[in-house]
C-alpha cells in the first residue's frame, strides 16, 4: 500500500500554494546547475526538478481534468512502488532541501519547500532511509536522535559546566531565554554551550536550558512528518510556556531554526509572546548593545571565510550579522567564498542526509566543492553558525585532508570576548 | 444578311489592310498590356490577331445583369484601350445589354432568344451580378423568369462565360452575411462550362475588356488561377507593384488619413489595406489611363477582387486584426464557463483531499518499521 | 477549398473560437488552483513581503542574465540562458510591439500603442527562430532535458515554433502565397491559443504565482530573492 | 376590364423593372403599375457592421448613381457621430458630386434616354452634308464635317449589314412616335457614340479623389486624399491641373453638344410638353452646402417642397419630422406591426415581408391588393416627385439667377408656356438645364478649393471621432444626397459602435412608389396616365415617360425580410396584350 499511502499524502498536501508553482515550471532544467547533487554527478536524476516530479506527477493525475480522464481510462502512467523507492534515495540522499534551486529558477518554483513535500509522502509511504528513521525513533521515544537519554543529558550538562566551570541554569523558571541545543552541541561541540553559557554571563541575561525541551533538532522534520514534527516542536514550546520565558533562542542549528521559527506557526498553535530566535542574532544584538564587547581584529590572521547555511542564512535571514561581527573580529582576514550569502552552496550534510549511512560517500563527494570554493580564496579557516554543517565541515575536512580550521561563530566570539 | 467576318466588315467600313493591321496590334497589345509593367504578356502577335480576326464574324456577346449594380456597366463602358464603341463596333456584337441595349420588353428578349440559337455555342456570355437562388430564385426575377433559370439557359448554349464583377464571380455584396437572398457567383451554379472570372467592384475595364479580346482572338478563355481568374491580370496582388510598397518594407504607415503618413504616400496598412491579399491589376494598370488607384488615392484597398471580401475583416481594420472578434460578452461566457468548469474540479479536488484526509490513518503509518 | 476560404476560417470563426477557448481555458486552470486552497501565513516576518516581492520581478525580469553568481549557473547551461533570454525578448518584440500585431490588440482592445520600426521587429523574429532552433538543440542535447522532456513538451517546441517561422516566411514572401502563408500562419496561431490553456506555455501566468511567493518568501525573511 | 400590356424588362434603367399598364379602346393609358423585380437586402447586410464602412455597402446599391449612396452614407454617419468635416474636404466633395452629376445626366441623355426619340435605322437615310450644315449651325463642336457624319453612317450601315446589330437589335426601328428627321438622328447617332468615349475620359475628379470610378472610395470624416503641394502622392498642382483640364471637358460637351442637341430634338416632340406631368408636387433634400452642412441656408440647391405646382410657396421640410416624413405600405408587399393603414418614419421603419400577390405563372399582377415592392414614402400624406425637375423647378422658384435664366431661355426657344415644365419633356429638358447649371458649379468649387489651399487650410480629414471609443454608445443620423435621380435620404441608428438600424428612402422609390392607403399613385403611374400608345406591342412612349424620370431600381428595391419567403414570381408575361 505504498502507493496510496504516498498519494493520499500528496492529495493532501497539495494546495493552491503548491499547484501554483508546479504549474509554473517550463522544464528549463536551469535547477539542476545549481543542484550540487546533479554537478558533482552529473546525474540528471538530481535535478530537483526531477525529484519533484513525483509530486507533479500526483497532481496531474489527480487534480486536473486530462489527468483524470487519462487515469479513468487507464493511459496515466502509474506510480509504482519501484518509483517511490528510486524517489526516497533521490530525495533523502541526494537533496539537502537547501533550495538553493530556487534562486536560479526564472520562474522561482520553491523546490525546497516542494521537495518537502515529496519527503513527506514517502515518509508516510514508510520509505524513509532506515539510518534516518532510525533517529527520529530514538528522538520520539528517548528524546534524542543520537540517543542520549534525559539522565545522560543531565550528566554531560553538569559535566560540561564543571569541567568549563560555567553556569549552565537547568529548568530555571522566570528567565528570559530558554537556550535550546542539540545533541550534536551537547556531545560533540560542547564548547558550544560554554560560549553561550559565558556570553549570558557576560551579557547579564538570565536564561535556562530545559530537561523537557533539551532537543533542538527534529528528525521528523527532515522526514516531513507533520505530526510528528509537531509533537517534537511542542516539547520545547511546552518546556517554554512551562518556564515562562520571553524567547526560545535556538543555538548553532539549522533545520531546527527553519523548524521553529519559520514552520512551527504555520502547522501548529504555537505559544503567543515567546520570541523564537537564533544564538547568531542574540549574540549579534548584546554586542549591537554594547552588553559583550570583542576585541577588534581577534582573528586577524590569515584567511577565514563564512559559511552561509542554508536553513540559516538563505532560508533564516540571518546574513549581515555574522558579517558584521567576522568584519569587527578579522576585518583583514575575512573574505567571502563565491558564491555566499542567499546564493551559498550548501555544505552537502543538510536535510538529515548527514544521518544516512548510504549517502556518505555522496555527501563527501558534493563537499568537494566547498573545499573548492574555500582553496579558491585561501582560506584557512571557516566558521559557522549551524553544528549540522560543521559536523559535515569537519568530517569533510578530513576526508579531504585539507588543513582548513572548522569553526562555529559562537565559540569564536566567546573566546574574543574582552 | 449574310454573316461577315470582322475583317470584312472593317474593310466595308472604309478601314484600310494597313489600319486593321494597326487595330489588330493595338488589341494584340491591350491584351498583352505589355506597355504596362508588372503585367504578363499574353502570347498573341499583331499577325496572329488578324489572322483571327480576318477569319472570323463579330462574337456575339449576351451580357445578362442578375443582382447587380450596373456598377460593371458602367466600367466597361469607361475602357479606355480599346473603347466600348470600338470593341462594339469592331470586334464584338452585344445583343443582350439591360442597360445599354435599344430594346425592351419581350423585344429586348427576343433579341437574345435570336442570338442564342442563331449562334449557339458560339456567344460569349458575360454575366454581371450574383445569382439569387434562395426562395426559387425570386429575388431576381427578369421578364417574369427566375435569375437561375435564365442563366442556366443562356450559359446552355454559350461558348464561355465571363464572369465580371465580384457579385458575379463570387457572390459580392448580396453574399455578404447574411446572405439574405441566398445569392452565389456563377460559377458555384454553372458547372459545365469553361469560365473566367473578372472580380473587383467593379472589375477593371481594361481587365473584362482584355479578358474578351483574348476570348476573340485566341477562341479560348486565358489561363486562369485557382479562382478562375486570368493570370494576366490577377497573377500578383495590389501590394506587389504597389507604389507606397517601400514605405511597408521600411515600416513606415500612415497612421490616420490625411496625417503626415498619408501626406508622404506612406503605407495604409494600418488604415486596413488589403493589399497584400488582393490578387487584381489595380496598382499596376490602375484606373483611367493609369491615373489613380485606390491606395494610391490614400484610401485602403478593400480587397474587392476576393471571395467574400466584404466580410473580410473590416475595411479599415489592419489586415492582421481578426475577421471576427468575440464581443465582451462571449468573452465573458467563456470566461464563466472556464470559471465554473475551475471551480467544478476544485469542488471535485476538493472532494479528493477530504477524502484522503479520512483515509489516511488508516493507512500503516510506518511501513518501514 | 481556395487559400481565401481557409484564411477567412482562421482569421474569423475559427481564431474567435480558438480565443474564447483560450479564455475559458486560462480561466478554467487559473480557478481551479486558486480554489486549492490557500492558508495564511501565520509566521511573524521579519522583513517586508512586498519589497522582496518587488525584488523578485525585478530580478526576475532584469537582473537574472547579468548577476555575477549566475555565472556558475550560466556557464553549464548558456543555450538556455541565451535562447530563452533571446526567444522572449523576441517574443515581445513581435507580439506586443510589431505593428500588424499590434493592430491586433487594438482591434480587440479599442486602444493601440507606439511600434518598433518594421526592421526591428524583422530582426528580432529572426533572433526569436534561431533562438528557438538552439532551444530546441539544447533539449535533444542535454542531459537533463532530455530526461525531463516528455511529449507536450516537444509539442510546446513545434506549436511555439511554427507561428513565428510562418510569419516570418509571410513576411517575406517566402515559398507559397501571401494569403497561403497568412492561412498558416493563423493556423498555427489559433492552434497555440488552444494549446496554451493545454500545455505548459500557460507558465506565463503561472510565473505571477511563483514569482510573488518567492519574492514573498525571501522578503518575509528579509533576504534577497 | 381593359385591356393591360406588361413591359419586363423595362431597358436602359438601372436594375430590373416591370410596368403593368391598363390601356381603354383607343390604346390610351388609364391606368399603370410599375413592380420591381430584384432585391438584394443590403439593409439587412448592414446591420451590426462598423458604421464607417457603410458607405461602400451603400455606395453599391447603383453601379450609376456610384457616388450619392456613400454621400448619404457618411454624411448620416458624419450627423450621427457629430463629426464636422474641414472646409476644403467638403469642397472636394462638392466638385465629386458636382461631376456625378454632369456624367451622369449626359451618360443619361445619350444612352439610357436619346433611343427613345431617335430612330438608328433612320439615321442611314441622311445626308452627311446636311448633317453636317445642321451641327454647325447649332455648336462649335469640332466634329461637325459632312465626312466625319458620313463615317458615321458608314459605321452604322456597317453594323446593320452584319446582321448583327448589337446594342441596336430589336429597337422600334421605324415606329411611328420617332419623329426626326433623318439629319437629326445621324446627328444624334454620332454623339451617342461620341458620349460613350467622352464619359470614360471624364470621371478624373472621382479617380484623383476615389481611385476610381465607378465606386470611388470614399472615409468618414473627410476625403481620403490629402492635400500637399509639396507631396507627390497627394492633391497636388500636378493633379490640380488634371481636374481643372477635365473640368472644361466635361463641360465643353455640354455646352456644345448635350444642350444643343437637347434644343434641336425637343422641338420634334412638343407633344410629350403636355404629357406625362404626373403629381406636381416635388421634394428636394437641397445638396452642395457651401458652409456648414447643418446650415440649410447655405446649400446650393435650397432644401424645399412643392405642392401642386405652387412655385410661390416653398416649404422647407425637415427630414426628422416624424409626423411628416413617413412610409406606407397599403398597396406594397409589407406589414406593419400597426395595420396598412400607418405611416412609419424611416428612422424607425419595418421591413416584415408579407407576400400577397398571386401565385405564378401570372399574366398580371393583382394590382387592386398589394402589388410592388417599393414601398410608398409620402411627405405629409403626399406622394412626391424627386430629381432633376423637383430640383429645377425649387432653383427656379427661388430665383436662381442661372436656372432662371437657363429655364426662360429654353421655353422661349421651344416656344413653349411655363406648364411645359410639368411633362416629360419638362423633365428632360430641366436635366439639360441642372446640367448646365451644376456643370457651371466646378469651376466655382475649383476656385473655392484653390483659395482654400492658398489660405493654407489644407486639412482634409477630422480625426477626432474615428475611433470607435469617441462614439457615444448610442447615436442617430439622417444623411442625404441630391442624387442626380433626385432626393436620398439615409437614416442611421448606431448602438454600441455598431449599425443598429440602416434605412434608405431613394429617389426612385419616389418616383416609382406604387399606389399608398389612400390609393394616391405614385409618380411613375401617375405620369403614364393620358398617354396614347401608337402600336401598343412597341410602347415606346411608355419608355419614354419612364426614362425621362431615369429608374434607379436597385437602389429602389433594397428592403428585404430574411424571415420572409415569398412565393416565386415567374411566368411569361412580358409586353402581353392581356385580355380581360
Amino acid at each position: 500500500m505504498n502507493k496510496q499511502s504516498a498519494m493520499n499524502a500528496y492529495i493532501k498536501e497539495i494546495g493552491g500554494w503548491v499547484a501554483g508553482q508546479l504549474e509554473a515550471c517550463t522544464r528549463c532544467g536551469l535547477c539542476a546547475s545549481a543542484c550540487h547533487f546533479y554537478q558533482v554527478t552529473d546525474d540528471p536524476e538530481y535535478a530537483p526538478v526531477w525529484k519533484v516530479s513525483l509530486l507533479g506527477q500526483a497532481y496531474q493525475q489527480r487534480f486536473t481534468f486530462l489527468g483524470r480522464l487519462r487515469q479513468a481510462l487507464g493511459l496515466g502512467r502509474p506510480i509504482t512502488d519501484e518509483a517511490l523507492e528510486k524517489w526516497s534515495k533521490l530525495v533523502f540522499e541526494g537533496c539537502t532541501v537547501c533550495n538553493k534551486c530556487a534562486m536560479v529558477c526564472p520562474m522561482g518554483i520553491q523546490l525546497g519547500p516542494l521537495i518537502h513535500d515529496v519527503r513527506a509522502g514517502l515518509t508516510a509511504a514508510g520509505l524513509v532511509p532506515a539510518d534516518l528513521h532510525a533517529a527520529t525513533v530514538k528522538q520520539d521515544a528517548i528524546g534524542s536522535p543520537l540517543g542520549v537519554t534525559d539522565d545522560a543529558w543531565q550528566e554531560r550538562i553538569d559535566w560540561i559546566a564543571e569541567e568549563w566551570e560555567v553556569d549552565i541554569p537547568k529548568d530555571k523558571k522566570g528567565v528570559d531565554t530558554l537556550v535550546v541545543f542539540s545533541s550534536i552541541e551537547i556531545m560533540k561541540f560542547p564548547e558550544n554551550l560554554v560560549a553561550v553559557a559565558k556570553i549570558m554571563a557576560k551579557a547579564s541575561e538570565s536564561w535556562t536550558v530545559s530537561s523537557k525541551g533539551r532537543e533542538v533538532v527534529n528528525f521528523a522534520f527532515f522526514e516531513g512528518d507533520r505530526e510528528l514534527t509537531k509533537k517534537f516542536l511542542n516539547r520545547v514550546f511546552g518546556a517554554a510556556r512551562e518556564l515562562g520565558v520571553k524567547r526560545i533562542m535556538i543555538s548553532e542549528c539549522g533545520h531546527a531554526y527553519d523548524a521553529f521559527r519559520w514552520t512551527a506557526g504555520n502547522i501548529m498553535e504555537v505559544p503567543k509572546g515567546i520570541e523564537v530566535t537564533h544564538v547568531v542574532r542574540v549574540v549579534y544584538d548584546f554586542w549591537k548593545a554594547g552588553r559583550i564587547r570583542l576585541k577588534k581584529g581577534a582573528y586577524d590572521d590569515g584567511t577565514i571565510t563564512f559559511h552561509d547555511s542554508c536553513k540559516i542564512q538563505r532560508r533564516g535571514g540571518h546574513i549581515k550579522e555574522p558579517r558584521e561581527l567576522l568584519a569587527w573580529l578579522a576585518p583583514r582576514a575575512f573574505k567571502e567564498m563565491s558564491p555566499a550569502r542567499e546564493q551559498s552552496l550548501c555544505c552537502g550534510g543538510g536535510g538529515g542526509v548527514i544521518s544516512i549511512k548510504e549517502a556518505d560517500a555522496l555527501r563527501l563527494a558534493v563537499f568537494g566543492m566547498k573545499v573548492e570554493q574555500m582553496n579558491k580564496i585561501g582560506a584557512q579557516a571557516v566558521c559557522m553558525v549551524c553544528s549540522n554543517c560543521r559536523l559535515q565541515f569537519t568530517e569533510g575536512v578530513a576526508h579531504y585532508k585539507s588543513g582548513i580550521q572548522v569553526r562555529g561563530l559562537t565559540d569564536m566570539v566567546f573566546k574574543a570576548m574582552e | 444578311m449574310s454573316e461577315k467576318t470582322v475583317y470584312e466588315s472593317l474593310r466595308e467600313s472604309g478601314l484600310s489592310r494597313r489600319d486593321f493591321m494597326k487595330f489588330c496590334g493595338l488589341l494584340s497589345g491591350w491584351m498583352g498590356l505589355e506597355f504596362l509593367p508588372g503585367v504578363k504578356a499574353l502570347a498573341a502577335t499583331p499577325e496572329q490577331v488578324a489572322e483571327a480576326l480576318m477569319a472570323k464574324p463579330r462574337v456575339p456577346l449576351i451580357w445578362l445583369e442578375l443582382q447587380d449594380c450596373a456598377g460593371c456597366t458602367e466600367a466597361i463602358s469607361r475602357s479606355q484601350s480599346p473603347s466600348l464603341v470600338n470593341l462594339v463596333l469592331n470586334s464584338i456584337s452585344v445583343d443582350y445589354q439591360e442597360t445599354l441595349m435599344a430594346a425592351a420588353g419581350f423585344q429586348a428578349e427576343a433579341s437574345m432568344r435570336a442570338t442564342m440559337e442563331k449562334f449557339k455555342g458560339r456567344y460569349v456570355l458575360v454575366v454581371e451580378g450574383s445569382l439569387s437562388t434562395a426562395a426559387d430564385g425570386v429575388y431576381c426575377a427578369i421578364a417574369g423568369r427566375s435569375g437561375p433559370d435564365i442563366l442556366r439557359e443562356a450559359a446552355a448554349s454559350a461558348a464561355a462565360v465571363i464572369a465580371t464583377g465580384n457579385c458575379a464571380a463570387f457572390g459580392g455584396l448580396p453574399k455578404a452575411a447574411p446572405n439574405p437572398t441566398g445569392a452565389l457567383g456563377v460559377g458555384d451554379f454553372i458547372k459545365d462550362k469553361p469560365i473566367v472570372n473578372i472580380p473587383g467592384c467593379p472589375a477593371i475595364p481594361e481587365v473584362t475588356t482584355g479578358t474578351i479580346a483574348h476570348f476573340l482572338v485566341m477562341g479560348t478563355l486565358p489561363k486562369t488561377d485557382r479562382l478562375k481568374r486570368p493570370l494576366t491580370f490577377y497573377g500578383h496582388t495590389i501590394h506587389d507593384h504597389c507604389l507606397r510598397r517601400p514605405f511597408y518594407d521600411a515600416g513606415k504607415f500612415a497612421e490616420s488619413f490625411g496625417g503626415h503618413g498619408a501626406r508622404e504616400g506612406e503605407c495604409l496598412y494600418k488604415l486596413g489595406c488589403k493589399g497584400p491579399t488582393t490578387y487584381n491589376a489595380c496598382s499596376s494598370l490602375k484606373w483611367e489611363k493609369g491615373l489613380s488607384f485606390p491606395v494610391q488615392s490614400g484610401h485602403p484597398c478593400l480587397g474587392c477582387s476576393e471571395p467574400n471580401f466584404w466580410d473580410g475583416g473590416g475595411f479599415y481594420q489592419a489586415q492582421s486584426a481578426p475577421i471576427d472578434r468575440p464581443t465582451a460578452a462571449a468573452f465573458g461566457l467563456a470566461a464563466g464557463v472556464g470559471a465554473a468548469l475551475g471551480a467544478a474540479m476544485a469542488g471535485a479536488n476538493g472532494l479528493a483531499k477530504r477524502k484522503a484526509g479520512k483515509t489516511e490513518p488508516a493507512e500503516p503509518k510506518k511501513a518501514a518499521e | 477549398m481556395d487559400w481565401t476560404s481557409i484564411l477567412h476560417f482562421f482569421r474569423g470563426p475559427f481564431f474567435t473560437f480558438s480565443l474564447l477557448f483560450f479564455a475559458a481555458g486560462m480561466t478554467y486552470r487559473l480557478i481551479r488552483v486558486l480554489l486549492l486552497g490557500w492558508s495564511r501565513d501565520k509566521v511573524p516576518s521579519r522583513g517586508s513581503k512586498a519589497v522582496g516581492v518587488a525584488k523578485s520581478y525585478l530580478k526576475g525580469v532584469i537582473i537574472l542574465p547579468f548577476i555575477p553568481w549566475v555565472k556558475r549557473t550560466f556557464r553549464g547551461n548558456a543555450m538556455t540562458y541565451i535562447g530563452g533570454g533571446l526567444f522572449h525578448l523576441a517574443l515581445l518584440a513581435v507580439v506586443v510591439f510589431s505593428t500588424p500585431h499590434m493592430m491586433v490588440w487594438k482591434s480587440l482592445l479599442g486602444f493601440g500603442w507606439p511600434t518598433l520600426p518594421f526592421p526591428v521587429t524583422d530582426w528580432l523574429a529572426a533572433v526569436g527562430i534561431v533562438a528557438l532552433v538552439i532551444l530546441l538543440i539544447n533539449r535533444m542535447t542535454h542531459p537533463v532535458l532530455k530526461l525531463i522532456t516528455k511529449a507536450p513538451i516537444w509539442i510546446n517546441w513545434v506549436i511555439v515554433f511554427l507561428p513565428f517561422v510562418t510569419g516570418y516566411a509571410m513576411t517575406h514572401h517566402l515559398g507559397l502565397r501571401y494569403e497561403s502563408l497568412y492561412s498558416l500562419h493563423m493556423m498555427a496561431v489559433d492552434v497555440l491559443l488552444i494549446w496554451i490553456p493545454l500545455g505548459r506555455i500557460s507558465h506565463f501566468l503561472f510565473y505571477f504565482f511563483s514569482r510573488t511567493i518567492h519574492g514573498a518568501q525571501a522578503g518575509k525573511r528579509a533576504v534577497n530573492p | 376590364m381593359s385591356p393591360r400590356i406588361v413591359i419586363d424588362p423595362i431597358t436602359r434603367i438601372e436594375g430590373h423593372l416591370r410596368i403593368e399598364a391598363g390601356l381603354d379602346a383607343s390604346n390610351t393609358i388609364t391606368a399603370a403599375y410599375s413592380s420591381g423585380t430584384m432585391v438584394r437586402g443590403i439593409e439587412t447586410i448592414l446591420q451590426g457592421r462598423d458604421p464607417r464602412e457603410a458607405w461602400a455597402f451603400a455606395q453599391r446599391a447603383c453601379g450609376v448613381c456610384t457616388t450619392v449612396h456613400s454621400f448619404a452614407s457618411i454624411r448620416a454617419v458624419e450627423d450621427a457621430l457629430g463629426i464636422k468635416i474641414p472646409k476644403a474636404a467638403n469642397l472636394i466633395r462638392n466638385m465629386m458630386l458636382a461631376q456625378q452629376y454632369v456624367h451622369d445626366h449626359v451618360m443619361h441623355f445619350y444612352i439610357l434616354h436619346a433611343l427613345d426619340f431617335v430612330d438608328v435605322v433612320s439615321a442611314l437615310q441622311a445626308d452627311p452634308k446636311k448633317t453636317s450644315d445642321i451641327q454647325q449651325s447649332i455648336s462649335a463642336w469640332p466634329n461637325s464635317s459632312p465626312s466625319y457624319f458620313a463615317d458615321v453612317r458608314k459605321k452604322v450601315q456597317t453594323i446593320v449589314d452584319s446582321g448583327q446589330l448589337s446594342l441596336f437589335s430589336h429597337g422600334y426601328w421605324g415606329h411611328p412616335a420617332y419623329k426626326l428627321p433623318p439629319e437629326i438622328n445621324l446627328l444624334a447617332v454620332a454623339h451617342y457614340l461620341e458620349c460613350i468615349d467622352w464619359q470614360s475620359q471624364v470621371t478624373k475628379i472621382h479617380t484623383i479623389f476615389g481611385g476610381k470610378n465607378p465606386h470611388p472610395n470614399f472615409v468618414v470624416g473627410g476625403v481620403p486624399l490629402p492635400i500637399d503641394m509639396d507631396g507627390d502622392q497627394s492633391l497636388n498642382a500636378e493633379k490640380l491641373s488634371v481636374i481643372a483640364d477635365s473640368i472644361k471637358k466635361l463641360n465643353d460637351f455640354v455646352d456644345m453638344v448635350y444642350i444643343p442637341d437637347l434644343l434641336a430634338v425637343a422641338p420634334y416632340y412638343l407633344d410629350y410638353a403636355a404629357l406625362g406631368e404626373g403629381l406636381g408636387s416635388f421634394l428636394t433634400w437641397g445638396e452642395f452646402p457651401e458652409g456648414d452642412i447643418a446650415d440649410t441656408s447655405k446649400y446650393v440647391v435650397p432644401r424645399a417642397v412643392i405642392l401642386n405646382r405652387d412655385l410661390k410657396n416653398l416649404i422647407i421640410p425637415d427630414p426628422r419630422d416624424f409626423d411628416k416624413m413617413k412610409e406606407y405600405v397599403a398597396r406594397s408587399w409589407y406589414a406593419y406591426k400597426g395595420g396598412d393603414g400607418v405611416g412609419l418614419y424611416p428612422g424607425k421603419g419595418e421591413t416584415v415581408f408579407n407576400y400577397t400577390g398571386p401565385k405564378p405563372p401570372y399574366k398580371h399582377l393583382a394590382v387592386e391588393g398589394k402589388y410592388s415592392w417599393l414601398k410608398a414614402p409620402r411627405w405629409n400624406e403626399t406622394p412626391m416627385e424627386v430629381g432633376p425637375l423637383a430640383r429645377v423647378l425649387v432653383l427656379y422658384a427661388s430665383g436662381n439667377q442661372a436656372t432662371v435664366g437657363l429655364v426662360n431661355a429654353v421655353l422661349e426657344t421651344l416656344k413653349a408656356p411655363a406648364s411645359a415644365l410639368f411633362s416629360t419633356l419638362g423633365r428632360t429638358a430641366a436635366r439639360g438645364i441642372e446640367t448646365k447649371v451644376i456643370g457651371d458649379l466646378l469651376p466655382r468649387f475649383y476656385g473655392q478649393l484653390v483659395a482654400e489651399i492658398k489660405a493654407g487650410n489644407t486639412a482634409t480629414f477630422e480625426s477626432s471621432r474615428w475611433e470607435p471609443h469617441t462614439w457615444p454608445s448610442r447615436a442617430e443620423g439622417f444623411g442625404f444626397a441630391e442624387a442626380p435621380r433626385g432626393a436620398l435620404g439615409h437614416w442611421i441608428e448606431i448602438k454600441g459602435g455598431k449599425i443598429a438600424n440602416y434605412q434608405l428612402v431613394v429617389p426612385t422609390t419616389w418616383n416609382a412608389s406604387p399606389r399608398d392607403h389612400k390609393d394616391q399613385p405614385g409618380a411613375y403611374e401617375a405620369a403614364l396616365v393620358g398617354t396614347k400608345l401608337a402600336v401598343p406591342d412597341q410602347p415606346l412612349e411608355i419608355l419614354r415617360t419612364i426614362h425621362s424620370f431615369d429608374p434607379c431600381m436597385a437602389c429602389a428595391i433594397h428592403m428585404f425580410d430574411a424571415d420572409g419567403r415569398p412565393v416565386a414570381e415567374a411566368g411569361t408575361g412580358f409586353n402581353v396584350v392581356v385580355e380581360p
